[in-house]
């Protein structure tokens, strides 16, 4: 470990920051294209943010500033380890079992910050969120598992670079088409698309743990939430989309994936939580466990199908 | 009172100003009968998000607060309690005739007549009720005034609190919220 | 576990228009709720009593923000049964135009409302860009888009402008092919469907109790409610339309219903098209007296109409004098958000409280006045 | 229509103490009722159809030192109004409730109360503030209270050179 891991690392914080935020303004201007308006700059997320880092802030004791703190530590952790198209900051470690922790990190700093800020909105949001979390963290962990049992690892980067070479026939979500589509349904409760965004609903709960952040505090949650959205859709299209052979390619696979994911959810109405956590158990947690057992006993899709 | 307009910003607050003006979050709160013409201003038709404007679910994360018309005494304490909620920098922009000298409400014992005795208001829209063209064109000049520094409203309001305090008093009596049901 | 209390309003998203419930909750289960209302109480009732008859033509357009014209026709309509006055047919016909297309508005708004509580934006934003179409109609007959003060007592301001009808026409050609896609797009989705079906329920003998009127009740007692059947006003005699009806009401029902309901209007302005007098006045004198000081004789009356939330109406009292005596105002959704909130909102998820206030139709200003 | 109206008005003028009933139009009339048989003609009313509650409300008829409280029930079936009229004393407005004949009439009573301080005995949430907030006057639909100098007392006016107010004929509005 030397330096210039360091700097390779503050290098794809950066790039990952600049990277997505462009994207989630790119998409802003999808939905409005969907909705039949113009839209705004493709810009104005980073103006959004910029403009929130700018504005005073008020404190609601001190959980509450350490709980932004330490899950935006987590996250930037967190995407440090994230594999760009072969490109690691710290070859060796980007281990799945690491990132997920290191998620939870962030996922509980944010829990615990939104709980501290006293307001009862916030705590029914942080409720319904881990709730959420729970829900689709299960049939995905278990195709997770059924990968790392297929390939006899757990580095995401080497689970992306098997995939490659083979065109779009090796990719993951081909060679195992159940999993594939698991992995897809729980992206969007991954990153709070419709109909999973329950937990930051306006209309029930006034965006549920946001309810208490301005100023400075929400602009943090927002760079925090664009470094988390990088760090989820990198990890479903390194594990099961094939990664990417150069960061171009990366890029775009990226930007189709977490367009077409902008676009359902577009037209999507929201579930409520008990109805999500319902759907998660029924049809992606069946479609996983289908998968383990045929991964497990026969043995398809390990080496390739054709 | 006249708001002060002398611009003795620095360089870091005006790129804030910049980025302020570039991103302005509206208050939810439909005060009043003017917000009937926000729907049509937000969406598809007039799309208020072509200025970086949009809906913000509380107080705390929004920037510009829409007075949409009359104000009745019991929305005043409201009005001020979640004003005071907001994050600095925060503008408020009045609708209509009403907030200006109560409007066809001048003779209720219901709703205040003036509005700027009891926040500070940065902008107002006349007519009753304001089109969107109206809303969207006072949105653009907000948006000019806030780049040139002169929506100021805020730091008025901190620097003459009391009167402030006392006008909302006098008419008010108090602003703090009991439980409204009265159980 | 102790019951968190939460306030759904007046500033929350969920809420529409300056309203107030105050939820007791248990985990996710509303256990006690208490409305608020008085936001956007700007006494009315005092101040008809001080303006002129003719001078309150400006106010009562505002009681209803979303629909304002149902207040100018029961007003109209009441003067006309107290200084008993047949006002002329073409005013009839206009007058009928002008409800229906306000109909139309709030209930194409009310389409699109839906998808706000249930996060279907794109539904909305179609949708309230649909209405806009109308309020431009609405605009070249009357001159504003929302306050309108058309209909007069004694008829109409002014007659139509010319093309109107066949610009009408067309608009209505457009929403027959516009509002099929909403229904795909919304009421066919099977999330909606899982989010609005055997959900919200309001069985008949809670309508009788509190006093629900307009779709909730004709939704749950299969009946046809409706004052433009029961007690024509207007020429409503003189069109065909039917009434949807339904005997289990729960949210999709309702809102099917006001789906319905919009084609029902199509279908009555249609026939406005073609029925409607070419040539004749459109106004008539209430009394003899100057343009704005005329006097109506002494009497009380009560006038009602259909509004899209149910029976609307005024009880208006003349001691004969320039000015009302005493009006009286019965919002449309006084009883459902009032008292149906406090017994009925109970037993409802957080989730649903602003499904709740959607599709039972509570509108805050006329219940505030 | 008419028909069945003049029927059903002849019905309640036999059963009813009918103290005075006016024909309004064809769909609608009103009677005058006692103070104490109010109850007795809703809960017939309600009997024969006339299921719905529309609205409770008062009128200050302060030249004769009197409140009325007017019922205005529908009946569906036929399309009918009646508006049922009584009168009580304006100095010590009280009254006794009917919400358990309509449990609707809960919030109407409560506004009545709020506005012109009449009682409703039984109705114990009638007693409490619904849409005004802090009131430190009289009851506001009051003939005798006057909105302009209660504005002018607590609400302070925008200056201006020139005021303008409605003006027609020279009488001042």
């Amino acid at each position: 470990m030397t330096v210039m891991n360091f700097v390779y690392g503050f290098i794809i914080l950066l790039a990952a920051f600049i990277f997505q935020t462009t994207i989630t303004g790119f998409n802003r201007k999808v939905t409005a294209r969907i909705q039949k308006r113009y839209g705004p700059r493709w810009y104005q997320q980073f103006l959004d943010i910029f403009k929130a880092l700018r504005k005073s802030s008020i404190t609601h004791g001190w959980i509450f500033d350490f709980g932004v703190i330490m899950a935006l530590g987590g996250i930037m952790a967190t995407v440090i380890f994230i594999p760009v198209a072969g490109f690691e900051a710290f070859p060796n470690m980007d281990n799945v079992y690491i990132i997920s922790y290191l998620l939870a990190i962030g996922m509980l700093g944010m829990a615990m910050s939104a709980a501290g800020s006293g307001n009862p909105w916030a705590s029914i949001g942080v409720s319904r969120a881990l709730t959420n979390m729970l829900a689709y963290d299960i049939p995905l962990m278990i195709v997770i598992f059924t990968l790392i049992f297929a390939f006899d690892t757990a580095s995401v980067s080497e689970i992306a670079a098997m995939q490659q070479g083979m065109g779009i026939l090796g990719w993951n979500a081909i060679r195992m088409p159940l999993g594939g589509i698991v992995a897809f349904i729980a992206l969007f409760g991954m990153l709070g698309k419709k109909p999973f965004d329950s937990f930051i609903a306006p209309a029930e709960i006034a965006s549920g743990p946001m309810v208490e952040y301005g100023g400075k505090h929400l602009g943090f949650m927002f760079i925090l939430h664009e470094l988390m959205t990088f760090i989820e859709v990198s990890l479903i299209l390194n594990l099961f989309f094939g990664g990417g052979s150069s960061i171009l390619v990366y890029a775009i696979k990226y930007a189709i994936l977490y367009t077409l994911v902008n676009i359902i959810s577009q037209v999507m109405p929201r579930y409520k939580i008990d109805q999500a956590v319902k759907f998660f158990y029924r049809v992606p947690l069946v479609f996983a466990i289908i998968q383990g057992l045929v991964v497990i006993f026969l043995g398809w899709g390990v080496s390739v199908w054709f | 009172m006249v708001l002060e307009n002398q611009d003795n910003r620095n360089l870091w607050e005006k790129i804030g100003d910049y980025f302020s003006a570039n991103s302005i979050w509206m208050k939810w709160y439909c005060t009043g009968c003017g917000a009937i013409e926000l729907p049509p201003t937000m969406t598809s038709r007039f799309d208020m998000e072509r200025l970086g404007m949009g809906p913000m679910a509380t107080p705390r994360q929004a920037d510009v607060m829409l007075i949409t018309g009359y104000l009745s005494t019991k929305t005043l304490r409201r009005v001020i309690y979640s004003y005071e909620q907001m994050q600095d920098p925060k503008y408020i922009v009045a609708f209509g005739s009403c907030t200006i000298n109560g409007g066809v409400y001048y003779d209720s014992y219901a709703t205040i007549n003036q509005l700027d005795k009891y926040i500070p208001v940065d902008l107002y829209i006349a007519g009753c009720m304001p089109r969107p063209e109206a809303v969207m064109n006072a949105f653009a000049d907000l948006i000019s005034m806030i780049k040139k520094g002169q929506a100021n409203g805020w730091r008025h309001y901190q620097e003459n609190y009391e009167w402030y305090k006392k006008n909302q008093l006098d008419s008010l009596e108090e602003v703090i919220i009991h439980d409204e049901f009265h159980e | 576990m102790k019951e968190v209390k939460l306030f759904l309003g007046p500033q929350h998203p969920g809420m529409h228009g300056n309203y107030s419930v105050q939820m007791y909750v248990d985990g996710d289960i509303v256990k006690k709720a208490r409305p608020t209302p008085g936001f956007l109480h700007r006494g009315f009732e005092k101040l008809m009593e001080r303006r002129l008859w003719m001078g309150n033509l400006a106010l009562i357009p505002r009681i209803c923000v979303v629909e304002p014209d149902i207040n100018e026709m029961v007003y109209a309509q009441g003067i006309e049964m107290l200084a008993k006055v047949e006002i002329p047919e073409k005013a009839h016909w206009i007058r009928m135009m002008i409800l229906e297309m306000a109909r139309l508005a709030i209930h194409i708004m009310g389409l699109g409302g839906i998808g706000g509580p249930t996060g279907l934006y794109t539904l909305t934003y179609w949708a309230i860009a649909q209405r806009d179409l109308i309020l431009d109609l609405f605009e070249e007959i009357t001159g504003a888009r929302v306050y309108h003060m058309y209909i007069v007592p004694g008829g109409v301001r002014k007659q139509l402008p010319d093309g109107i009808l066949e610009k009408l026409s067309e608009l209505l050609d457009e929403l027959e092919v516009k509002i099929p896609e909403y229904r795909e797009l919304g009421l066919k989705h099977p999330i909606i469907h899982k989010r609005l079906k055997d959900n919200i329920m309001l069985p008949e003998d809670v309508v009788w109790e509190v006093g629900i009127t307009g779709i909730g009740m004709r939704s749950a007692t299969n009946k046809e409610y409706d004052l433009r059947k029961v007690q024509p006003y207007a020429r409503y005699d003189q069109v065909e339309f039917d009434v949807p009806v339904a005997n289990y009401s729960d949210a999709l029902t309702r809102v099917n219903i006001k789906y319905k309901e919009i084609f029902q209007s199509i279908r009555i302005l249609r026939q406005v098209i073609e029925k409607m007098p070419k040539e004749g006045e459109v106004r008539t004198k209430i009394s003899t007296g100057s343009a704005l000081r005329w006097k109506v004789p002494a009497g009380m009356v009560y006038s009602a109409i259909e509004s899209s939330r149910g029976e609307y109406g005024y009880f208006i009292v003349s001691d004969g004098k320039e000015m009302p005596y005493r009006i009286a105002v019965r919002g449309a959704s006084y009883p459902q958000g009032l008292l149906g909130i406090e017994k009925y909102l109970v037993d409802c998820r957080i989730d649903d409280a602003s499904l709740w206030m959607d599709t039972m139709g509570v509108c805050s200003p006329e219940i505030d006045r | 229509m008419m028909n069945s109206m003049n029927n059903i008005m002849k019905q309640v003028d036999d059963v009813l103490n009918v103290l005075n009933k006016e024909v309004i139009s064809n769909r609608q009339f009103a009677i005058d009722i006692n103070k104490g048989d109010v109850h007795q003609a809703l809960t017939y009313l309600k009997s024969i159809g006339f299921t719905q509650l529309s609205i409770i409300t008062c009128v200050d008829l302060i030249a004769d030192n009197k409140f009325q409280l007017i019922y205005i029930l529908n009946n569906w079936e036929l399309g009918l109004f009646v508006i049922v009229r009584t009168d009580i004393d304006r100095d010590n407005p009280s009254y006794v409730t009917v919400v358990n004949i309509f449990p609707g009439a809960k919030y109407y009573e409560r506004e009545v109360h709020e506005f012109f301080g009449v009682t409703f005995e039984g109705n114990d949430s009638s007693f409490k503030p619904l849409l005004l907030e802090i009131w430190d006057d009289i009851p506001p639909l009051r003939k005798d209270f006057d909105p302009q100098v209660y504005s002018d007392r607590k609400f302070e006016k925008r200056d201006s050179d020139k005021i303008y107010r409605s003006k027609i004929g020279g009488v001042k509005l």
